[in-house]
């Protein structure tokens, strides 16, 4: 049922201009009600009912800057994933990773390859210079998440691990 | 759209950037674990994280930088200035991966990086330099010294920079200091070679700024005052240096444009000199010292005292671009002071003062310019050097400049860490420097306070 | 009624747009409803809990009449203080504070007096030129909280009243 | 510490802290209940609200800004622009109750707040006024109309700023316009007086800043062009006006001059004209408009071609020191330009766009300074004008000035409400704005751009 135009609550410019007059006004205390629309506007604070918290302006959080490491961190740098349980073995430095020690030659890893701490899951190379990266952790390999050939930053994570007897 | 890498951090990172978006480029950071979150990687379009915290692990690594450019499809690398900036090795990589370098050709890097070479440079251009000569024994030391005048120092002939260099104020202490300079030339620079030359105990640190198309074009930016040092350490520069002769300043701009065009310099350079104020000659005595081939620090009064952009220059240049600075820029009007407000305590020796920056509040108003990479919460990391702001003001003229500076350091409020500011406010107030030309042992007769000598410690 | 399906609720733009008139209008308290929107905004916090409804002096809607020029105040902003369930009489404006009609007379009110809305608690005075100050609620006075003399801002708080019958 | 009351809000009221800082002294805003949490609020020394949101209930209001300076034990009030900056009402209060109002005598207002008595001024001075004078009827009015030459503006005696103006461009609209203007002005500033003047629809808006002593002592500070206008209100700025002749600076400054010295002018003052590009001759057609009788939004313009800090001036003036500029400033090297940030949409004929700025990151780099008030999460009110920053840069010369400029607009960024940025960008990259010396009435046949004209709303 359409009801006729003259029930039909004002349009939003409409209502924006009626608080522009409403703010210049003396009055203290503003209620109105028509049919789809009911506003109140009060100076005094607590005096309009209802239950819902006013709508805050969202601002933005800051995220904590993490605290710099200290120190040199060695290549195998691993972190655990809560929940997962996984260990993350990360990118040493800037550089393309590489699955296997030549293009002709097997991966060093694969999913389901077990390791040892020493374990090279791959190498980063920098101006033809190769550095392996160790598991560093002795488990499973449960993830590949660097391609081959894909340039790698720092602490960007290469392959994850299952820890031997989990964690 | 255009990429350029920039291989560096702190204020001068958020520097570069400014450049490229003046000129329409995109910026790409190369940053350590400690810099993932700095003011420049959330102000370039793209950060890469190369290495962990420390810098020889990072920053002071070329192949990662050149990696990095190259990850980022960068046509252009932006060294900023320390850390690999004038590193031939890191201009010759990007060579080699077809990145265009924005600083001097290796060859410049490695002339100028070698205090034998720079020197044999200048001579060949017709600078002036201290008087002395290389040596090969101590009699020969003695010889040189004699002829040049006690005090003299006594350097490597491949160091750089302030290091390793002695001080001999007569026959005795010479004698006692070539073998242990010899020792630890060969320890650091791989070659005991040394020479030996006079030493001027009043003299100001002024420096001409260069800019070179590469084909020995050159524009000279006038001077800068350095003098105000504190064991080498520049704390507060300016543009014009105060009270030159006319006959003076050009000595030193075409002693700096002559250098500049004899080795075709390519990009942003700083010819610096010693001003001797004792002799009261017109012109002064003026030494060459060393040539900076890279953009300083200080650039900034440069840049305010004449209107220009000269990282924006640098960029263009290297892009193959015109440089786009004034061939012939007038004189400037007016007066250009730079404080540097460096996170350390001037009241304890001036320790470094890392940590966790709470409040950061820094000026504004007419004529000012304020180049950091702090913010409020920032944590300022002490893996680096402690530069944490450059205040930098011009006004009408000197006086009215070191007023407005006062004023700048008053406005300045920054929480957490200790800063050189208050340092700043005594230097400025201090009627030595009001008076202009202080030399560059001044500050270290000057501060702390005849008061507060003998470890009172922060108390005024 | 059932709202007309034509009338879209507004979009966030639009209610941004309001929020920015609102937040630095004069209302402490703002209650809008719209077929698919509920807005309600407080200055005072705690107030939109709703465990202690506030029913304050509502003026309903009144045909719009031409504010009074330049001294339209809204003199009478009372606020309800959450908790302590009291009204706040505000300076209308900046200026100095007077208890007294003159400084020898009495002053126009005291802690315990009875207030209908039209009593005058004080005045201000700029410039020579004063504005009554009215209780703008019905109640007794429990708190005097600005000094005879005193310059007082815009919003302080002069005077505290306990509303007629409570709140 | 000596007091300042600022009697302003918004970027002006930043502005006039930053000269208190300066001086060394404590700044006190008078805000509205909307500025509260303004950023002028968090960085004066205090902040006292006078009233609630609405101007004509706060900032309009001369005695609660003269009791707000009492309240703050101030010795000087500064006004700022706009409000109740040249209300003559607002300086005789302040100097009823001792304090140092930073601006004009009270007479010095009266006389330039009204048309009628401006123009007389300005002729007893020997400056140039257009062709015109007052009439008293209708035929009087066609008697000088003929004399000036159509097309004319008539306009009210006793009016201020651009009111009540009305263009005739023959006998016949002369006839119809002359009643309409009458009872306009009869309503609007209660005299019914007006006078006829010669138009000129081709001119550039040339000002000139002067700065007086108050006992007849006027620095002059150059001219600024304002030329680039949408109905009335300027929107790019700069300084100096390009492409003038010698002949024709000196018109415009010695006018100046003289009409600021005839009057004993104190303080910070603009004179403008019209500069007629048609003529051809030399010195150009110069004729006089208005006093602006404060300090301007343009301002800064002239501060940083000149090094110089005006509103540090006023203050110093206001307490009766030296205001400190150049007797005799030397001609500005480089070129500034200034873009007013307006939180507008240009695509929607200018319609206001107030609300919840998001991200709010202003251009930084050599030469650029940024007066605003505004902030990320700031709440940009509806109640007044829509100035939401003023971007101002300095390069060598004027290419290099639109150059920088475009890429300080490209590195601003600012959301949650429309700004008038991307107009900027378009005027900047336009050939007529290039080649310098558009006239008043360019604007608004430039913009929108033609393939954006009827109706296609903002989606370039």
């Amino acid at each position: 049922m359409t009801p006729p135009p003259a029930d039909q609550p004002p349009s939003w410019n409409e209502l924006l201009d009626l608080v522009a007059r409403l703010d210049s006004s003396p009055y203290a205390d503003v209620e109105l009600d028509l049919p789809g629309l009911h506003l109140r506007m009060s100076t005094a604070p607590g005096t309009a009912e209802g239950d819902s918290p006013a709508p805050a302006p969202a601002v933005p959080a800051q995220p904590p800057t993490p605290p710099p490491a200290e120190e040199a961190q060695p290549a195998e740098a691993g972190s655990t994933t809560a929940g997962a349980q996984l260990v993350d073995v990360t990118a040493p430095l800037l550089g393309t990773f590489y699955r296997r020690p030549s293009p002709d030659a097997d991966p060093f890893v694969e999913i389901g390859s077990e390791v040892t701490a020493d374990t090279s899951v791959g190498i980063v190379e920098v101006m033809k210079m190769m550095t392996p990266v160790p598991a560093g952790v002795a488990g499973r390999v449960v993830e590949i998440r660097a391609q081959d050939g894909e340039v790698v930053e720092h602490e960007q994570v290469l392959v994850r691990i299952a820890p031997e007897g989990g964690l | 759209m255009t990429r350029v890498l920039i291989a560096n951090r702190g204020e001068i990172a958020v520097r570069v950037i400014a450049a490229c978006r003046r000129l329409g480029l995109s910026p790409v950071l190369a940053v350590s674990a400690a810099d993932r979150d700095s003011l420049g990687a959330r102000l370039a379009d793209r950060a890469l994280c190369i290495g962990p915290a420390p810098a020889t692990a990072s920053y002071l690594r070329p192949e990662l930088l050149v990696e990095a450019a190259l990850a980022a499809e960068a046509a252009v690398l932006h060294p900023g200035y320390g850390f690999c900036s004038e590193q031939p090795a890191l201009a010759e990589m990007c060579a080699e991966h077809g990145i265009a370098f924005a600083g001097p050709r290796p060859e410049t890097l490695r002339e100028f990086g070698d205090k034998g070479s720079a020197r044999a440079a200048a001579v060949r251009a017709g600078v002036p330099v201290a008087a002395g000569g290389e040596f090969t024994d101590v009699d020969q030391a003695h010889e040189i010294a004699r002829g040049a005048g006690f005090p003299v120092l006594v350097k490597a002939v491949h160091g750089g920079g302030g290091r390793g260099i002695h001080l001999a104020r007569d026959e005795d202490e010479l004698a006692r200091v070539v073998p242990v300079a010899a020792s630890e030339a060969q320890a650091g620079f791989g070659n005991p070679a040394l020479y030996v030359e006079q030493f001027f105990p009043r003299a100001r640190h002024v420096e001409v700024q260069v800019f070179g198309d590469g084909e020995g074009g050159v524009v000279v930016l006038g001077e800068r005052d350095c003098s105000v040092q504190r064991r080498h350490q520049k704390l507060l520069e300016e543009c014009p240096a105060p009270g030159l002769s006319p006959a003076t300043r050009e000595l030193l701009r075409g002693s700096a444009e002559r250098l500049a065009a004899d080795v075709g310099y390519r990009g942003a350079g700083t010819v610096e000199f010693l001003v001797d104020t004792e002799a009261g000659t017109d012109p002064a005595t003026v030494v060459f010292l060393e040539v900076n081939a890279r953009i300083q620090v200080e650039h900034p009064v440069t840049e305010e005292a004449y209107g220009v952009d000269l990282v924006a220059a640098q960029l263009r240049l290297a892009l193959g671009e015109p440089h786009g600075l004034p061939e012939k820029p007038p004189e400037p009007q007016g007066h250009v002071l730079e404080c540097r407000i460096n996170a350390e305590d001037p009241w304890q020796d001036f320790r470094p003062s890392p940590g966790r920056i709470g409040v950061a509040e820094f000026p504004r108003g007419p004529g000012i310019r304020v180049d950091t990479h702090v913010t409020a919460d920032h944590l300022f990391p002490p893996h680096y050097d402690s530069l944490l702001a450059k205040l930098i003001v011009r006004a009408h003229d000197r006086t009215a400049a070191i007023e407005a500076m006062r004023g700048a350091l008053r406005a300045t409020q920054v929480t957490g860490v200790a800063t050189t500011a208050q340092l700043h406010e005594h230097l400025l107030a201090h009627p030595d420097f009001q008076a202009g030309s202080v030399t560059t042992r001044w500050l270290d007769a000057t501060w702390p306070p005849q008061q507060h000598r003998g470890g009172e410690g922060d108390t005024a």
